[in-house]
């Protein structure tokens, strides 16, 4: 195992250099609390107030809207929470998906428990959200949308524009969990009618451990962590600013990249569909085929399982990830990939393949190649093929 | 978080200081939110031919009170009158705003001593009011 | 301007060179989500583990009792809503201090709002707690006893091991906000009885955005930020690696070098206060003289207000810090300068001087001067002084 084929980009992705380069000043020379009155901390000062310029730009956004958090989680959770406690007296009704990431659904599940009641929207077989059924689902109640923008295993990409026009006829507040579309896929707050929207530096090769929550003027949001006065009195805690600087820096450098970026990543997640699809049979394809994140590429193969599909992988230096149980630490598969339909035998055979732009198709090749005889080698070992076989004969 | 003429007036303040045979005297501001200010005015004829402060307050306050009266010296007293907070402000090209209300002060200081004039004097000056902060001489000092 | 005097190492310290050493291969080479399955992401995994061990064993604790968080506010806020709500059917009370720092006190008034009850316990002058106070202040509804190891502000140390005995013998859970003492003072969660306690780590010459809460093993607390299954199940959200990495490095240099930073600093501390009053009139020594911050430097000036010093400090190229109104962004001044029983007025012009292990004779001796000067200057200035020296004829 000399080189590392890193597939893996959805889980994390690798700190820019460049980003990391801007970040460096403000770990040991920079190093002012941006709190304090003396023209040494000024420099955190206006180091935050371009990056926050930055992330508001990407996102189309006003500087005044943008607080930054401790990463995607932190977000989802202010986000859901916050508008629980702030909107109680209108109702204690919220709407989301099956399909969300843990952040947003075991938010939900702690909301039940404190009364509120959540309707969980069904997904298509490829993901993707019925409007209608959303549109069915808000009640007088309803004081809540959050809808994914792009799903973190499968890749589907939601209808958020059309959900925003919904949430906006009806006069309902709409967040969605960008965390995976955020860098990689075109955002604009206003044309989509998004009222609160999280994100995490990591996952579009920005620090980790830092993410932000735009929050609509109007909205009423009160501080989900409470203390100092920091982030205009919304979130308290002394900021981190070499986190901060690393999240504008990799949110600009994703948004000047990103048309010509998602083109070639589209180009190489179609290329290997297509080699996987050509080369491995009894296979299927998860997620939406074109409304899907450009870097995302998810099959079950059957008959195998998912956590020794990634060890024989991870042996060959390629790095890549599974929604099958033996990884979820669950008894269950994924429940994304229970919510599209699959049985549970077949979920436990996902793999997520998750590229860069900086995956080359050669990589992509000696992928197809392994996965092959991957695939071969474990269903060889497998009663189900094995019964399988039998049968067709 | 200060311009550069914020910080020069805080700096070297103009006008510091007292000033023994006063035509008036106003003290403003309010111990408990940190601000008081004091304008001693010389008037001679409706002329302000000299101008000092005092103040106990913030890097803003020292630095309107400066500005303040720079900009009613030599002034009448109804040019005084129109020299407003925003006009202090301006002179300083800005203030934070968390910072603003130190700037009314120095408005509300030369207006109180204005009002000390007009009152010494029985004349009566026009749009002034008795000012609501005056806090006058302070008497009481806790031992620490 | 040429030198800069940094003497505000309560609000955040310099990032230790060495720490960023040890932190830096996390950022672009090793990358990894620790949550991963293949090998290159064991590197993270291992470096959480070793970070984990030297911050449980700076405190004393079990390496299975430290949970990480953003820093010092979420700490808090995490122990006392999450006590609240884990332990709402023994009760609704909650007993804590009038100087804690806002993490608590703004938590706690979140929490009134909820219809939990709060006791703010006084102070004496020094701003020490009383320990017949606190044990008649407890009910049989209380179920949390708040008290911070040492104040930010004025340095006090509370006698934390009495707090934590009264709490061992009342059965009642006691957390403190260790974020000023952590690394400066020694801490021992077991002799101490302490169940949960908060830190930070950019106050310990570590980097920002990183804290921990310790959990002692017995304790019921439930996630405070739901998602994904990092942290043994209860803080979700992907780990802020090199963060995580900076604050187990910070935690072992400032323990293996404690008792011998502490010493030089508290002559370095006892010398400053001495000179200081030395050589400038109507002060008062702000915080108890011995029980202290080694590094906690604290006078009230009478007459002259907090921010202009500041400014002029600033303009030394000394960084400071004041509790005056005009610094505090509220129309009062630090609540804990009224706690120990300053009038309005004289809290007003109070500076805080927090000093670093690096901190030298020389530059002590240049602030002592500058500020004598500066002192003059703004009571000349003052229409206070000015009336004080008249009734004083
Ligand atoms: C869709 C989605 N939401 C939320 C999160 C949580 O983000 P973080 O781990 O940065 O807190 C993730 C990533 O794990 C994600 O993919
Ligand atoms: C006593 C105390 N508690 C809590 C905090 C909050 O820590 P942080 O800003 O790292 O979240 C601080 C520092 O500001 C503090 O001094
Ligand atoms: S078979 Fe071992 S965890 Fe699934
Ligand atoms: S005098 Fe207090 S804020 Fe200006």
């Amino acid at each position: 195992m000399s080189k590392i084929i890193y597939l893996d980009n959805a889980a994390t992705t690798q700190l820019d250099e460049n980003v990391f380069e801007e970040m460096k000043p403000y770990f040991v020379e920079h190093y002012g609390n941006p709190s304090s009155v003396y023209s040494v901390a000024s420099e955190s000062k206006k180091a935050i107030d371009i990056a926050r310029e930055r992330v508001a730009n990407s996102i189309g956004a006003e500087v005044s809207e943008i607080y930054f958090t401790n990463g995607g989680t932190e977000s989802d959770n202010w986000a859901i929470k916050g508008i629980a406690e702030n909107y109680v007296n209108k109702g204690k009704h919220i709407i989301t998906t099956k399909i969300e990431h843990h952040a947003v659904l075991h938010t939900c599940e702690y909301l039940e428990k404190q009364g509120y009641e959540i309707t969980y929207l069904n997904v298509d077989e490829d993901g993707l959200i019925n409007i209608e059924e959303l549109e069915k689902s808000i009640r007088p109640d309803t004081i809540l949308i959050s809808i994914m923008f792009a799903n973190n295993e499968i890749g589907t990409i939601e209808p958020i524009k059309e959900i925003g026009e919904i949430a906006k006829k009806h006069n309902i507040i709409f967040h969605t969990d960008a965390v995976q579309a955020f860098g990689h896929v075109p955002i604009h707050v206003n044309e989509m009618n998004i009222d609160l929207l999280s994100a995490s530096g990591h996952k579009v090769n920005g620090p980790k451990g830092i993410g932000f929550l735009y929050i609509r003027k109007n909205i009423k949001l009160k501080s989900f962590i409470h203390g100092g006065a920091q982030e205009r009195q919304r979130r308290a805690g002394t900021e981190n600013v070499p986190g901060i600087v690393g999240l504008g820096a990799a949110a600009k450098i994703a948004c000047d990249n990103m048309e010509e970026r998602a083109k070639h990543l589209i180009k190489q997640r179609d290329y290997l569909m297509e080699q996987i699809e050509k080369n491995v049979d009894y296979i299927r394809l998860n997620g939406h085929r074109t409304k899907r994140l450009p870097n995302n590429v998810n099959f079950c193969f059957r008959f195998i399982e998912g956590e020794s599909l990634l060890i024989s992988l991870d042996m060959e230096g390629i790095c890549a990830s599974s929604g099958s149980a033996c990884t979820s630490g669950s008894l269950d598969p994924s429940h994304v990939l229970l919510a599209i339909g699959l049985p549970h035998e077949i979920a436990h055979g996902s793999l997520r393949l998750t590229l860069s732009h900086n995956t080359t198709k050669e990589e992509l090749d000696f992928v197809v190649e392994q996965l092959k005889d991957i695939v071969n080698r474990l269903r060889a070992m497998s009663p189900l093929y094995e019964d399988f076989v039998k049968a067709q004969k | 978080m200060y311009t550069e003429k914020v910080m020069d007036h805080f700096k070297n303040p103009r006008n510091m200081g007292e000033i023994e045979d006063a035509s008036g005297i106003g003290t403003v501001g309010n111990a408990k939110c940190g601000d008081i200010m004091r304008v001693f005015l010389k008037i001679e004829g409706d002329v302000i031919e000299d101008v000092k402060f005092k103040t106990f307050g913030c890097g803003a306050a020292v630095a309107t009170s400066s500005m303040a009266t720079e900009l009613v010296k030599g002034k009448t007293v109804k040019e005084a009158m129109a020299v407003t907070n925003k006009a202090v402000m301006e002179a300083l090209d800005g203030l934070p705003p968390v910072k603003v209300h130190c700037s009314l002060l120095a408005e509300e200081a030369i207006h109180a001593a204005l009002w000390d004039y007009a009152q010494k004097h029985n004349i009566e000056i026009d749009g002034l009011k008795e000012p609501k902060a005056d806090i006058g001489e302070h008497d009481s000092f806790e031992e620490i």
